[in-house]
Parts: C-alpha cells; structure tokens; sequence
C-alpha cells in the first residue's frame, strides 16, 4: 500500500459512506471532514517535488498493462480537485443539504455524485499509461453526467447533451488510442513516447483532430463548447460550483498529457497546418483565444447569473491552453496558475450567486437589485470574485492573468496579446453586469425581508475570498506548485518569489503592488476620516426625485437588458454559427436514422435477401 | 431416353412455376403448384430416389395442394375467375 | 435388462447423456398437450422441471467430462456415417445457458396468449389449451436451441435451427395482435427463403466433400472448399442462417417481431436464439471457411447491421422496438468481432455475444411492464426505481462504459481491429465508435426520462421480472469484479472454439485422420 | 422500379448459380460417407431400404428433429388459431357423393397408410409416407361432415404419445447400450417384415405422429373461421 | 452444357425453380402468392439436393429392389430430402394459418393495402392499446422533429431558468 492506495481508498470510502448514510443530516459534514482528510493525505505523498508515486495497483487486459501513479501535475490537479470538493461539500453540509431536501430532492444522490466526480477524477489523474487514462476519463465524464443529471428538469436535457459530446469525444478519444496502438503496439506512456516522434506529420494531425478533440470537449474548447454552460449552470448549486471549480480541467489536464508531455511544444511549433504560415502551435493558441472571446462576449449577454458564470467558465480556459502554448516559463506557469486561480474565483462566485439564489429563489438578473444593503457578507464575497475573475490586482486572478498577457508580449504574439485583452473587456464588462444587477440599484420590493447568507453556506465562501485575496497577495507558495509541475512536464519553470515573480526583463511582486494599493486606500481613508469621515446611512428609498417621494412599488432603476446598446453594435454575426453546427449534425444522425427505418420497414424483405445472395455470390466468383 | 422425359418434365416444371407467378387466379396458381410437385415426383423417380419421389408425391402434389386450397377457400379466393381486385402480381 | 443397467447408465455422468437436455424438453413438449387434458397442475410444473433437470444433467457433465472437449456419436454409428454431438467448453456453456435462461423468461400467464388486441374472453378450455402449447413451445425452442450448441453435423444444425425458427414463430404469434401476426409471417418468409438458400449451400458443401460432419468437412476443407465453390456456399448458408442470428439484410424482421412479441419471448429470441445462430455462423466459419473472403463477408455485413441497427434505434418511438435495434447493431458488432478471426477475435464475440445475451434479456425482462412508447416511460423511475436503476446500470454497460463488463468486450473487438488495421478493419473500427455515441445518446435519453417528473407513471414491474432482471444485474456487477476470472475463462473458450485441428483430432482421434 | 431490379437480381442469381454449379461433378458425387453406409448399414441395421437405414438409423436424430418441427408448427398453427367463435361460420356438409365415398376411401386410406408404414424398412415408403395417407384418410372424413365435432383430444393424445414413443425408444437404447436410438433388437433377417430391429417400431411412432400432425394442422385450418363475406 | 445429361437437366430444372420462387417472392403483393412462390423454391432446393447425390448409371439404394450388382445412388442426401420435405409442408401448413388470422384481423392480404390498415390500425389506436407501436406512422412523415436534446438551449446560449421578464435584446434588433 502506498500512499497513494491510501489517498484512493479514503476517497472511495467516501463515496461508499455517502451511499450508505447520504440520506442522514450528518453526511455532509461526514464528507467535509473526509474530503479534508483526503486534502492531507494528498499532501503526503509527497508527490509534488520528489519521485512519481505509484499505485501497488496494476491490471492487465488483453496484455495492456494499466497502471496508476501522481507526478507533480496530478498532484496539483487533485489538489485543486480535492480542495474544490472540500469548499463545495460544506457549502452544502448545512442548511443547503436541508433546503434541497425540502424540495423533494435526495441530498444523497448529490452527495454520492460529488464524490464519485472526487474520485473518479483521483482516477484519471493518477493514470499511468494511455488505456488507463481513457478508463479514468470516461468514469469522470459519466460521474459529472450524474452530478448534472442529478437536478432533473432542464437539467437532465443539459446532462444529456452533454453526455452526447463527451461520449462523442470519448469515442474520438478510442479512435485515436488505437491509431496510436496500431502504430506503435502499445499504449504505455514511456513507450508511446519514443515512437511517438517516428509518426508522420499526417498521423500526429489525425491524433491531434481525434485526441486532443476529445479532450477539447470536455475543456469546452470551441466548437465544442455548446454543452457546458448550460450543463454547469443547471446543477444543484455546490455540484455547479465544482463542476466550474474544477471539472473542465480534466480536459486540460488530459491536453497537457498530450500537447505538452507526449508531443512536446517544439513538436507542434515544428508542425505547419497545410497551406498556410500558421504553425499547429498557433492555431491552438489561435482556438484559445477565440474561445476566450466569444463565449466571453456571450457572457455577456446571459441574464441568468449562474449561466453568465457558467460561459465565463469557458472562455477561461482559454487562458489557461494559450498560456500553456505560449510554452516558456512564465507563459505556461500562468496557464497552470490559472487553473489555481480561477478554480478558486469560479467557486467562490458561483457560491455567491447561489447564496442569493437561495433567499430570493432567482437567479435572474433581470429580477434582482440592490441586495447589498440585505447581504453584504455576500456582496463582498461577489466582489472579490469578480475583481479576481477580470484579471483585476490585488486577487489571484490577477497573477495569472498578467503572467499570460506578459509571456504573450515577450514572446512576440501581440495579436494573441489583443485577443486576450479584448476577452478580458468583456469579462470586466460582465462581471460589472453580475455584480450591479444582482447587489447594486434599487432593491425590489420582494426582497425586502431577504437576510444574510445562511452562516454553513457563508463560511466557505469567505474561507474561499480570503484565499483568493491572500494568494493574490502572496503568489509565492502557490507558484513554487506551479514550478514542479513544469519541472515535472520538462517546461521551464518560473523563477519564483514570495511576492510574485522575477524577471530581469520585468517581473511582478505582489507585495509591493498590494502595498501601494492599500497604501492609496489608506491615504484616501485618511482623508475621509481626517475630514470629519460623516456619513449617514438612509433607506435606499428615503429619498425624493422630481419632487416626489419614492415608494416601493415603482421601479426608477431598470437594471434589464443591460448592455442592449452594446449587444446592438457588436451585432449577432457570432450567434449561431456553431448552433447551425450542432443543428446539422443532429439533422443528419435524423435523416440516417430515417432511412434505416425505412430499410426495416420495407415490405418485401425478399427482395433484400435476393440481392445480398446475388452481391455476396458475386463477391465470391469474382 | 429419360434424359429427355426428364427436359420435358423441367420444361412443363419451370412453364408451371411461372404461371404460379403470373396467373391471376389463385387456385389455378395453386394447381400449378401441385402441377410442379408432380414434375418433381417423376424428377425424383428417374434420379432413383423412389422414397422421395414417393413422399413427393403425398405431399407436394398432395397434402400441400389440399392445404393450399384449404386456405384459399377460407381466404374468400377460391374463384376461378379473375377477380379483379389487384392482386395478382404487379 | 433395465434393471441392471438402467442405474449406473442413467446416474453416472457419461457422455452418452448428452442427448439428454436435447431429448427431454422434446418429450415434455409433445406430452404437454395430453397432460394439460388430464391435470393443469402437472403440465405447468412439467415445463420448468424438465429445465431443471436438463441444466443439472449439463452441469454434471461439463463438472466430470469438461475439461477437455468430447463427443458423442448418436446411435452408436462411427463418426462421419452418423450425427454426432460435439461438446466443448462454449458448447456447454451456451447448452447450460439455455435452459437457465429459458427458466428465467418461461412465460407466464401475463404475456401468454390473452392479453392480445383481439383476445375475446375465451373459455377455459381455449385458455389452457393455449398455455399448454405455450409451454410445449418454449420447450421445443429450448431443445432446438441446446441441439444448435451441440450438434456437429451440418445438416442435423439445419434441422434444429429450423425447429428453432418454427417454434420461434408459433411464440411470437402468442401475443395475438394482428401486428403480431403480421410480423410472423414476414419472420416466416424470410427464415424460409434463408433456409432454401442454406439448404442450396448444403447441397453445394456436399456435393464437393461427399459429408456433412463438421469435423470431417474441416479435414477436407483445405483442398476442397478453398475456392470460390467454398465461398459461395458459406454465402449461402450465411444468408440461411443469419436470419436468426439478425444478420444485416436478413435482419428486417427483427422489429416488428420483438415490438410484436411478448416481451419474455422477445428476451429469448434476441438473448438466446439469436447467440446459437450465431454459435453455428461461427464454427463454420472457424471449421469449415478459414478462408479470408468468408471472414470479409461476415465484416461488411455485421458493419452494415451496426450502422443501421444503431442509427434506426435512435428514432424508435417504443420501448420493445429500440431494444430490438439497439439488439441489431450489438449483433452487427458480435459478427464483426468474429471475422476478425484468431483468438482475440474469438474471445471479443464472445464476451461481446455473452455480454448482450445479458444485457438484452436483461432489458426485454423491464419491457414486460413497459412495452408502451418511450414518452409513456416519463417518471417510471418512481413507481419501480429498481426498474429504473437497473436499465441505467444496463444502458451503461451496453454503451461500453468502463468498469463494466461491456467495455472491456467492445475494447477487445476494438484493439483486435486494431491489429489487424486493414482498411476495412478500420473502417469498421470507426463505424462501431460512432454508433456507440448514438447508442448513448438514445439509451440515456430514455434514461433522463424515466426520472422526470410525472404525474400519472406506467405500472410497477411484476416482482418477478424485477427479480430476473435484477439478477441478471448482479451478474453483469460480479463479472465486473471477477473480471480476470472471467476472462481467463473466456480465453480458454475461445482457444477451444478456434482450435481447428483439436476439432478434428477429437472427432477422428489420431490413427483416423488420415482416413479419406 | 422494384420489379426490374427483381427480375435483374433474380437474373444475376440464375446466372451466378448457374455458373458456381456447373463447376461441380454432378452425377459423379464424392460419396464420402453415403459408399461407407451403402457398405456397412445391412450388416449393422439390417433394413433392405438403406433410405430408411439412415433415416432411423444414421441420421434418426434429424428425423426426432423434423418430428419436432412438424409437432412445432401444428402447435403454432394451434396457437394462431386458437380461438373461434362458436357462432362462426362453417361449411356445409359435403353432398351424398362425397360422403358415400369418404365412407369407403376411409378404411382404405387408413389400410394402406399403415401397410408403407410397416413395410417401410423393406420397399420405398415408410413412416412420412404412411403418416400422410393416414393423414388424408382423416382429412376425407373431415371432407365430407365438416359439422362433425373433431376429436382434437384424440389427436393430441395420438401424437403425443407416438412423440413419447420415439423418443422412449431412443432412451430405452440409451438405457441398455449407452447410446440414445441405438439400433437394439438385433438386425434380424434381410427382407422379412420383423427385421432391422426397432426401425419398424419407429417407423410406426413416426407414422402415427405425423398422421396425427398433419391432421391436426387439416382440421385447425378447415376448423378456422370462414370469412364473413 | 455441351451435352444434354440428366443431371444437367434437372440441375437446370433446380436453379430454374429457385430464382422463379426468389423472384416470386421479391415481387409478389399478395401474401398469399408469396408463399407459393415460397414453395417452389423449397422444391427448387430439394431438387437441387437430391441431384447432390445422384450417380449415373446407378440403381435406387433399396437391397433387392433392382439389378443387385450395379452401384446404388448416394442415399444420404435422400434422406435429407425427406427431411427438407417434411419441415417445407410444416412451415407451409404455419404460414397458411397465419396467413388466414391476418385475413382475418385485416380483411386483405395485399402488402400494400395490408400496410395501410396497420397504420391506421396504430394511428387510431395510438396511445389507447398498450402494445401497439407507436412508430408505424413515422414513415408517412417527411423527417423526425429534431429531439428534444437536441434542442436544448435552443435560443443558442443558454439563455434558461426563468423566463425574462422584458423581451431579449436580440428579438428587438432591425
């Protein structure tokens, strides 16, 4: 038994106690506390700086060997895993659990669900070779179907289309395994590895297209990305904070396994896309960026909150792939961060909304204002979240972000630099859209007697803003993850500091930065309070305009269709260009399906068994 | 000798299985069944199998034919007469 | 005489009792009549009985003569003059499968013969009469089946594969809906015009080798049959008997026949019968034809039953009818497993052919209760959550999700057309993932569906098909746990299945074989 | 269209066969096994009739097979037909003519039906020869009274029992020397009426159980119910 | 054939009674003439065996019956012949019932017409019978209405929950 047994047993015991005892009110503090177990038995295994841990585990089917084991990128992707579950099991283990019981829903089944996703994804992360790595991505696409099919309703229609693109994805995925089975006879790391550079330009393409599209799938890298946002959104809350925390990154993790451990960026920027100056390194980096603008755009212009979060979820992957594509140190360390950073931020923002989804029973923007009066607490959770989300200092999000714009402009691609910044626009005009429509503005009068955030529900999401403030403060130690993982993949790693990073052509120190920010609020404290500091606190509607007295029933602030002026200029032209995409496919699977039934509905069958016999004895004296 | 008994019989066999096809009357088309299970008893008698030819003969140009007609008399077809209803061949 | 030996004859496992679970269902089904005349009581528990007996008789025999394959030659006539039976592990396996799962889905009173479209309230008598022939059906599909996994005489394989398609008929008629009746007949047309074209590929098979045992046909294949008289004959008899086996374009009775059919009768058809055909497609295949093009032409077809089976499964409005063509395109799938040929082929059809005898028997035993269409299945998961549970468990292992069982047997097909890598192979290696996501798709849209809200759900499911279907569940979950044991097992099937010159050696034991 | 491509498919089949069959030795088969039986089947089963030798001997398995399938398809026709309406229509009885006659082929029918069932192993004929005559003579009685209540007992007990009998004759051979339908009782003498052991027997089970199949199957179809038009 | 020999003869007789009854059935409307057409070529097949195991010049292999001296014909395949027979009149006799239930039910026996009167048999039915298929009439219609998975989200992204309150920013666009 190694560590590692250890770490998979404890998590496949929590699924088993959650099966056994999910209906009972202590489960979820039972997971809390075993999730948290699982967090330092991760840390244990030392797998982040020493020598890969491998399972004692091994199988053998149809002489393929599987095998399990955790170098430092597993270790942070399952420590990210582990911590989101932590974060997103006491978030339900209070009063959410009961509320979601009330409703006439099992909080056993959401239980069960999210540790089969912990699990399941400790699986994949562990894999050792290419089946199990197939093995362990199915589980995790079929553990997340569970955990958005767990809702019902609209979204049992969401889990399904997703199902349909990751299994789609899944296939592709086994189509390119066998390519590469066929090519080289087996499907273990180390030997796929040094046949893989024997394949042809025209192979690595077809896995490029077969694999990595699988992988894209699950990331929501476009065109695949239609399924997630709705699939994520219409989760049970903490399940949505987990799957946007964590899940896509599975298929980050599984493109970094191909991309960057198997093929190598020198491989891909050596590799030209036909007819064309575009190296198969751009035009990844090129699809990153596209996928950071448009579902971003598409944000946009969501006016369910959880929906909104949900594309952004999508378009921040993005960063991650063009970070990692940019490929030197501090481009890729952004891209790894961001998975850090962003797993943080999307959970603390998704339980922010869900909090308020919880008082006032929306999640429509178009239907909410002014909570910040009712739930501060939550408003400043939100606030967090958002300035981190739009790459804003001091907050996590900010480190990343600048690592990646910083590595786009060093290493020359001040287009892809543009295309982030504009994707970056757009989020910090979304994030404004969430944070103004839903805690600023008049408050309705249907909210009035809203409260704070229950206290279970509270916690995490502060323990989880003050993460977000204090990595954003002092990246160091995070960093210093991101350094092995890099070690670890054969990249570069980043030069490190507590604050930050160095740079001799410009580096970043958080300390500093975050010390003249405060340093500013300070002075303009000092001011306010060395001036008197008066201020009075009055209801929002103990005010007057054109002469009258306001009263409740009347809205003066219109917070709806934000951004239609916006909307109108950007224009629709991205709208439905993927939908007809989809829409197409689905035609043709129909008409196919059509035909078929026509060829078993036919009425003489006869006729059927006549030319078969005649093509097959024609087949055979030919 | 028999070789031509046997190319007449092939003939008249194969001329009643394309009638059976092609007639529009279903009881001669059911005698032209039984006309072809007689071709074959005498088939089978000159290739020296006389228990086939024998069994042949019961059923093929026998039972089956009763059978046949059974059928065709509880179907309402039991006319002689076209009747002209469309159901013969196409 | 009998006195002395009737008792060390009858009660010592020899091989001689082989014909036993053959001969006994025949004799209970042509007793069946007279015996519901005298007593109702005795003729209803005379069918399941005779399945007891014939699963203990099997067993006893695979337990003390099974470790290697052994024959037995009917009457006592020396090998190639007589029939002979021919048992190896799979033949025993399948031969011990069958009356198990004929006991499993022995129909009963609910899908029997009243409860067509057009059933008046007959009398008692017309009722017992109908149960009685009921029985004596599923007993001579029983035998038929057990004679098709034993049997090594061609021409003796026609004859119960043509006792299986009559008796097939008279039970999927039971149901007495004019539909039913319909789909009977044009089952019955097509089974007979395979069965001329199969008889013509005997006479051809014979008249070139001058034998109809398998084991001296596999002699005398090599210089007789490898050449386009060969080919031609196992195209005909391909034809003939893959009508059972849901081989492509003999294949389009299959809907009607399942949605028709009572539901138990549909599990046997598309479980059972359908795997002995099979059975038989494939010992000829590995006996006679090891020729390539033979192989070919099982690829191609079992390609097209997959794509068409899959794709025409996704628009099925009912119940019983997506199995019935989520059951082609698995059939599609077996075949194609087989003609990759070689141990690995072997050992893929045969998991991928013992995973859906489960699966699909498994799921035409939920469609008892719900035979309606799909939108009636809204919110069944709350009156049968067992139900429900179980078809999601058995939809996961039909698509080919790891860890179940039906993952690992669609892997083996894969990585064996994979090594193979023939453009063909790859094509069909592409077609088979594709229709697995269509497969997935249909399947888990049902799924969704049975756990929506709805007011007024279908009916619960009988505890006893609940309990048939979730034993068949906990199978499917310990071959998921046993898996090495499994396989292993399998493997050693498939190296008996495939082992021509084994075949021979054990029909025509060594100083014989060169006899012409 | 679909009967062009018939005809042209149904010409491509005739043209292929013909050309696949015209390949093979017809008239001068290989005779693996059928020159083996002609050699040994007198000394071992003893029926002058090699034809019934094999099929009650060599190949007596395939005919408990087709005996099934003949009993499967009277079951089903059984069950297709099941039901009927008491008040259904029936035909009218047959004329004077018809019913003098039956009254005299009956016997006769029934006569020689069971002479080529015995004489079987001896001259051409046997048990499905015979079976069917017996068969028609049934089927002439039905003729000529159709209103005559049918003894379906009677035939389910026939051909139940004649069933049992083959199959109790096979297992008897298994009981005594191992091998099921074993020839037992010794071949006896060449050409006499009890010879070849116990072929004759099983020519008479067969005899009775397809006379009372198919009769079974005669009076189910002339039992349906007229159409109502 | 060079030369006209029995066997070619009857070989020609068999195939000819095979593609007749093939063709027949492909081509037939009416079930009835469908199982005739069946029957030939069952008889076709048995014709085509039994040659199997002809021998020129042979006698009928019955001892005493003819010159004891000559070779007899392959008996095997006579056997096999019974066999086919009496399984062709089983299934024969099956079909005809079959056939006189469905006339029954239906009141025709031509493919087309019989193909109509089970359609609107489903269409009235549809939803009151439990195990008649649902599916009958989809061959009628032009193409399947795109599923209902398909369509999720349909407005493209994800604009679901609940139904906004104004109307969306792009349905008021020029």
């Amino acid at each position: 038994m190694t560590s590692l047994d250890h770490l998979v047993l404890v998590s496949a015991l929590t699924l088993a106690l959650m099966l056994l005892f999910g209906r009972m009110r202590i489960a979820g503090r039972l997971a809390v506390v075993l999730y948290a177990v699982q967090f330092l038995l991760l840390m244990q295994t030392g797998a982040l700086l020493g020598e890969p841990v491998a399972s004692s585990l091994t199988l053998s089917v149809l002489d393929l060997q599987m095998h399990w084991r955790y170098d430092a990128l597993s270790w942070f992707f399952a420590m990210i895993t582990i911590g989101a579950g932590f974060f997103c099991a006491w978030y339900a283990a209070g009063v959410w659990q009961e509320r979601y019981r009330e409703e006439g829903h099992s909080p056993r089944l959401f239980h069960v669900a999210l540790a089969a996703n912990v699990l399941t994804m400790l699986i994949l992360l562990g894999s050792g070779d290419l089946l199990s790595l197939f093995i362990g991505w199915e589980l995790v696409s079929w553990a997340s179907f569970l955990l958005m099919a767990v809702g019902g309703g609209p979204a049992g229609r969401a889990a399904l289309r997703y199902l349909v693109y990751a299994f789609s994805g899944g296939m592709a995925i086994l189509a390119g395994l066998m390519l590469i089975y066929t090519q080289t006879g087996s499907l273990d790391y180390a030997r796929v590895l040094s046949l893989l550079g024997e394949l042809s330009d025209g192979q690595v393409w077809l896995l490029l297209l077969l694999i990595g599209g699988g992988f894209a799938v699950k990331m929501g890298l476009l065109p695949f990305h239609l399924w997630q946002a709705a699939a994520y959104a219409e989760t049970p809350g903490p399940g949505s904070s987990f799957l946007g925390a964590i899940s896509a990154r599975m298929g980050l993790y599984a493109l970094i396994m191909l991309l960057v451990a198997m093929l190598g960026i020198g491989r891909l920027t050596a590799m030209e896309v036909p007819f064309t100056f575009l190296s198969a390194r751009d035009l990844i980096a090129w699809i990153a960026a596209l996928t950071v603008i448009i579902p971003t755009y598409i944000a946009l212009q969501q006016h369910d909150a959880r929906y909104l979060l949900a594309w952004h979820g999508i378009g921040q992957g993005g960063y991650m792939l063009l970070g990692l594509m940019v490929g030197n140190a501090v481009g890729s360390a952004g891209g790894l961060f961001h998975v850090f950073t962003y797993g943080i931020t999307q959970a603390a923002l998704l339980m922010a909304v869900f909090a308020v989804v919880h008082r006032t029973g929306t999640a429509d923007l178009n239907k909410l204002g002014g909570l910040v009066a009712r739930m501060p607490l939550t408003f400043l959770v939100l606030l967090f979240g958002i300035i981190s989300l739009a790459g804003l200092p001091p907050m996590a999000g900010f480190v990343s972000k600048w690592m990646v714009y910083r590595s786009l402009v060093a290493e020359g691609m001040p287009l892809l630099f543009v295309a982030a910044v504009v994707g970056t626009l757009g989020t910090i005009l979304s994030v404004y859209k969430l944070i103004h429509n839903i805690f600023l503005g008049q408050l309705r009068i249907e909210h009035e007697q809203v409260r704070e955030a229950p206290l279970s529900m509270l916690l995490p999401m502060l323990g989880l803003s003050t993460l977000i403030f204090l990595v954003g403060v002092t990246p160091g130690p995070a960093l210093s993850w991101v350094a092995a993982v890099q070690a670890s993949l054969g990249l570069p790693p980043v030069p490190y500091t507590l604050g930050g990073i160095e740079d001799p052509r410009g580096g970043l120190d958080m300390l500093w930065l975050v010390g003249i920010l405060m340093a500013g609020f300070g002075v303009g404290a000092l001011i306010f309070f060395g001036l008197g500091g008066r201020s009075k606190r009055v209801h929002q509607l103990d005010n007057y305009a054109g002469g009258h007295f306001l009263t409740a029933d009347v809205r003066y602030q219109y917070s709806d269709n934000f951004y239609a002026g916006l909307m109108h200029l950007i224009g629709p032209w991205y709208r439905g260009a993927f939908l007809w995409l989809e829409k197409a496919l689905t035609a043709t699977v129909a008409f196919l399906s059509a035909v078929m039934n026509g060829f078993y509905r036919y009425a003489q069958p006869a006729l059927f068994v006549l030319a078969t016999a005649v093509a097959l004895l024609a087949l055979t004296t030919a | 000798m028999t070789t031509w008994v046997a190319l007449v019989v092939v003939v008249l066999m194969l001329a009643s299985a394309l009638a059976v096809l092609l007639l529009r009357s279903f009881v001669a088309a059911v005698a032209a069944t039984a006309v072809v299970g007689l071709g074959l008893t005498v088939l089978f008698v000159l290739m020296r199998a006389p228990d086939v030819a024998m069994t042949e003969a019961a059923v093929g140009a026998g039972l089956s034919g009763v059978i046949l007609a059974l059928a065709l008399r509880r179907l309402g077809l039991w006319r002689i007469e076209d009747n002209g209803r469309g159901d013969g061949d196409a | 005489m009998i006195s002395d030996l009737a008792v060390p004859n009858l009660f010592v496992a020899q091989a001689g009792q082989l014909v036993l679970p053959v001969v006994l269902p025949l004799l209970a089904a042509f007793l069946m009549q007279p015996l519901a005349r005298v007593s109702t009581a005795l003729a209803r528990g005379l069918g399941p009985l005779v399945l007891i007996l014939c699963a203990w008789i099997t067993a006893q025999l695979w337990i003390q003569l099974g470790d290697a394959p052994f024959t037995l030659a009917i009457g006592g006539f020396a090998p190639p003059l007589g029939i002979l039976f021919y048992a190896d592990g799979i033949a025993l396996l399948f031969a011990l499968a069958v009356p198990v799962f004929a006991l499993l889905f022995w129909p009963g009173s609910e899908s029997g013969g009243g409860a067509g479209a057009d059933s008046r309230p007959g009398s008692d008598q017309a009722d017992r009469d109908q149960a009685a022939r009921r029985d004596a059906l599923v007993l001579l599909l029983v035998a038929a089946t057990t004679g098709l996994a034993l049997s090594g005489d061609l021409f003796n394989l026609y004859v119960f594969y043509e006792l299986a398609a009559v008796a097939s008929f008279g039970l999927v008629a039971l149901s007495g809906t004019g539909r039913a009746q319909v789909a009977t007949f044009r089952y019955l047309m097509i089974s007979a015009f395979g069965s001329v074209l199969a008889l013509a590929g005997i006479a051809i098979l014979y008249m070139q080798t001058g034998t109809l045992n398998l084991g001296q046909l596999a002699q005398l294949a090599p210089e007789t049959l490898n050449n386009p008289i060969g080919s031609a004959a196992f195209a005909l008899m391909l034809i003939g008997f893959g009508v059972k086996a849901e081989l492509f374009p003999v294949n389009t009775w299959v809907p009607e026949v399942y949605a028709g059919a009572p539901a138990r009768v549909s599990a046997l058809l598309a479980g059972l019968v359908s795997k002995l055909a099979v059975l038989v497609i494939v010992r000829l295949l590995v006996l006679i034809f090891p020729q390539p093009e033979a192989a070919q032409m099982l690829l191609v077809l079992g390609v097209l039953g997959v794509l068409t089976g899959e794709f025409a499964a996704w628009r099925a409005k009912d119940f019983p009818r997506m199995l019935a063509f989520s059951s082609i395109g698995q059939l599609g799938i077996v075949f194609v497993a087989f003609s990759i040929g070689g141990e690995i082929g072997l050992l893929a059809g045969l998991a991928v052919a013992l995973h859906h005898l489960i699966v699909k028997s498994a799921l035409f035993g939920l469609a008892v209760r719900w035979n309606g269409s799909l939108e009636a299945l809204a919110g069944a998961a709350r009156t049968s959550p067992l139900g429900a549970a179980l078809f999601v468990l058995f939809a996961l292992s039909l698509v080919g999700v790891p860890p179940l069982p039906g993952f690992w047997a669609k892997l083996t097909v894969i990585v064996g057309l994979a090594e193979r890598g023939t453009p063909l192979d790859i094509t069909a290696l592409m077609s088979i993932l594709l229709v697995t996501a269509v497969e997935a798709s249909y399947l888990f849209r049902v799924a969704i569906r049975l756990y929506q809200d709805n007011p007024d759900p279908v009916a619960r499911h009988a505890r006893r098909d609940l309990g048939v279907s979730a034993l068949l569940g906990a199978v499917l979950v310990a071959a998921t746990l046993g898996l090495r044991p499994v396989a292993d097992v399998l493997g050693a099937g498939a190296a008996q299945l495939g082992d021509r010159a084994g075949y021979i050696e054990t029909v025509f034991p060594s100083h014989v074989a060169g006899k012409d | 269209m679909r009967n062009l491509a018939s005809l042209l498919f149904a010409g491509g089949l005739a043209f292929l066969l013909l050309t696949l069959l015209s390949q093979l030795a017809f008239g001068t088969p290989p005779m693996r096994v059928g020159s083996e039986i002609l050699a040994v089947a007198p000394g071992e089963v003893g029926a002058a009739n090699l034809v019934t030798a094999i099929l009650l001997g060599y190949r007596g398995f395939d005919t408990l097979g087709e005996l099934a399938i003949l009993f499967a398809a009277a079951t089903a026709a059984g069950v297709v037909l099941g039901r009927r309406r008491d008040d259904a229509r029936r035909d009218p009885p047959g004329g004077e003519v018809l019913r003098t006659g039956a009254d005299l082929l009956f016997p006769l029918l029934v006569v020689v039906g069971f002479y080529v069932i015995a004489h079987g192993h001896l001259t051409p004929g046997g048990g499905f020869q015979g079976g069917v005559i017996l068969a028609a003579a049934f089927f002439v009685a039905l003729l000529a009274q159709p209103a005559r209540h049918l003894s379906h007992g009677l035939i389910l007990w026939i051909e139940g029992l004649a069933g049992a009998a083959f199959i109790l004759i096979g297992i008897w051979a298994l009981v005594a020397s191992g091998d099921f339908l074993a020839p037992l009782l010794g071949p006896g003498r060449m050409g006499e009426l009890l010879s070849a052991g116990t072929l004759p027997l099983l020519s008479l089970a067969i005899g009775l159980k397809v006379g009372a199949e198919l009769a079974g199957i005669m009076a189910h179809i002339a039992d349906a119910e007229a159409p109502d038009t | 054939m060079m030369s006209l020999t029995l066997e070619g003869v009857v070989l020609i007789g068999a195939l000819g009674l095979i593609v007749i009854g093939a063709l027949g059935m492909a081509i037939s409307n009416h079930l009835f003439r469908m199982l005739l057409a069946l029957v030939l070529a069952e008889s076709g097949a048995n014709l085509l065996i039994v040659l199997s195991g002809y021998r020129v010049g042979a006698s009928a292999p019955i001892l005493g019956f003819g010159d004891p001296t000559a070779p007899m014909v392959d008996p095997v395949p006579q056997v096999l012949v019974l066999t086919a027979i009496v399984i062709g009149v089983g299934v024969q006799a099956l079909a005809v019932a079959l056939l006189l239930k469905v006339y029954r039910v239906y009141g025709t026996l031509n493919v087309r017409e019989l193909r109509d009167r089970m359609d609107a048999d489903v269409a009235t039915a549809a939803g009151v019978e439990a195990d008649a298929s649902q599916d009958a009439p989809a061959g009628e219609r032009p193409l399947p209405p795109v599923p209902a998975h398909a369509s999720v989200g349909s407005g493209g992204f994800g604009r679901r929950g609940p139904v906004p309150f104004p109307p969306q920013s792009d349905e008021r666009r020029p």
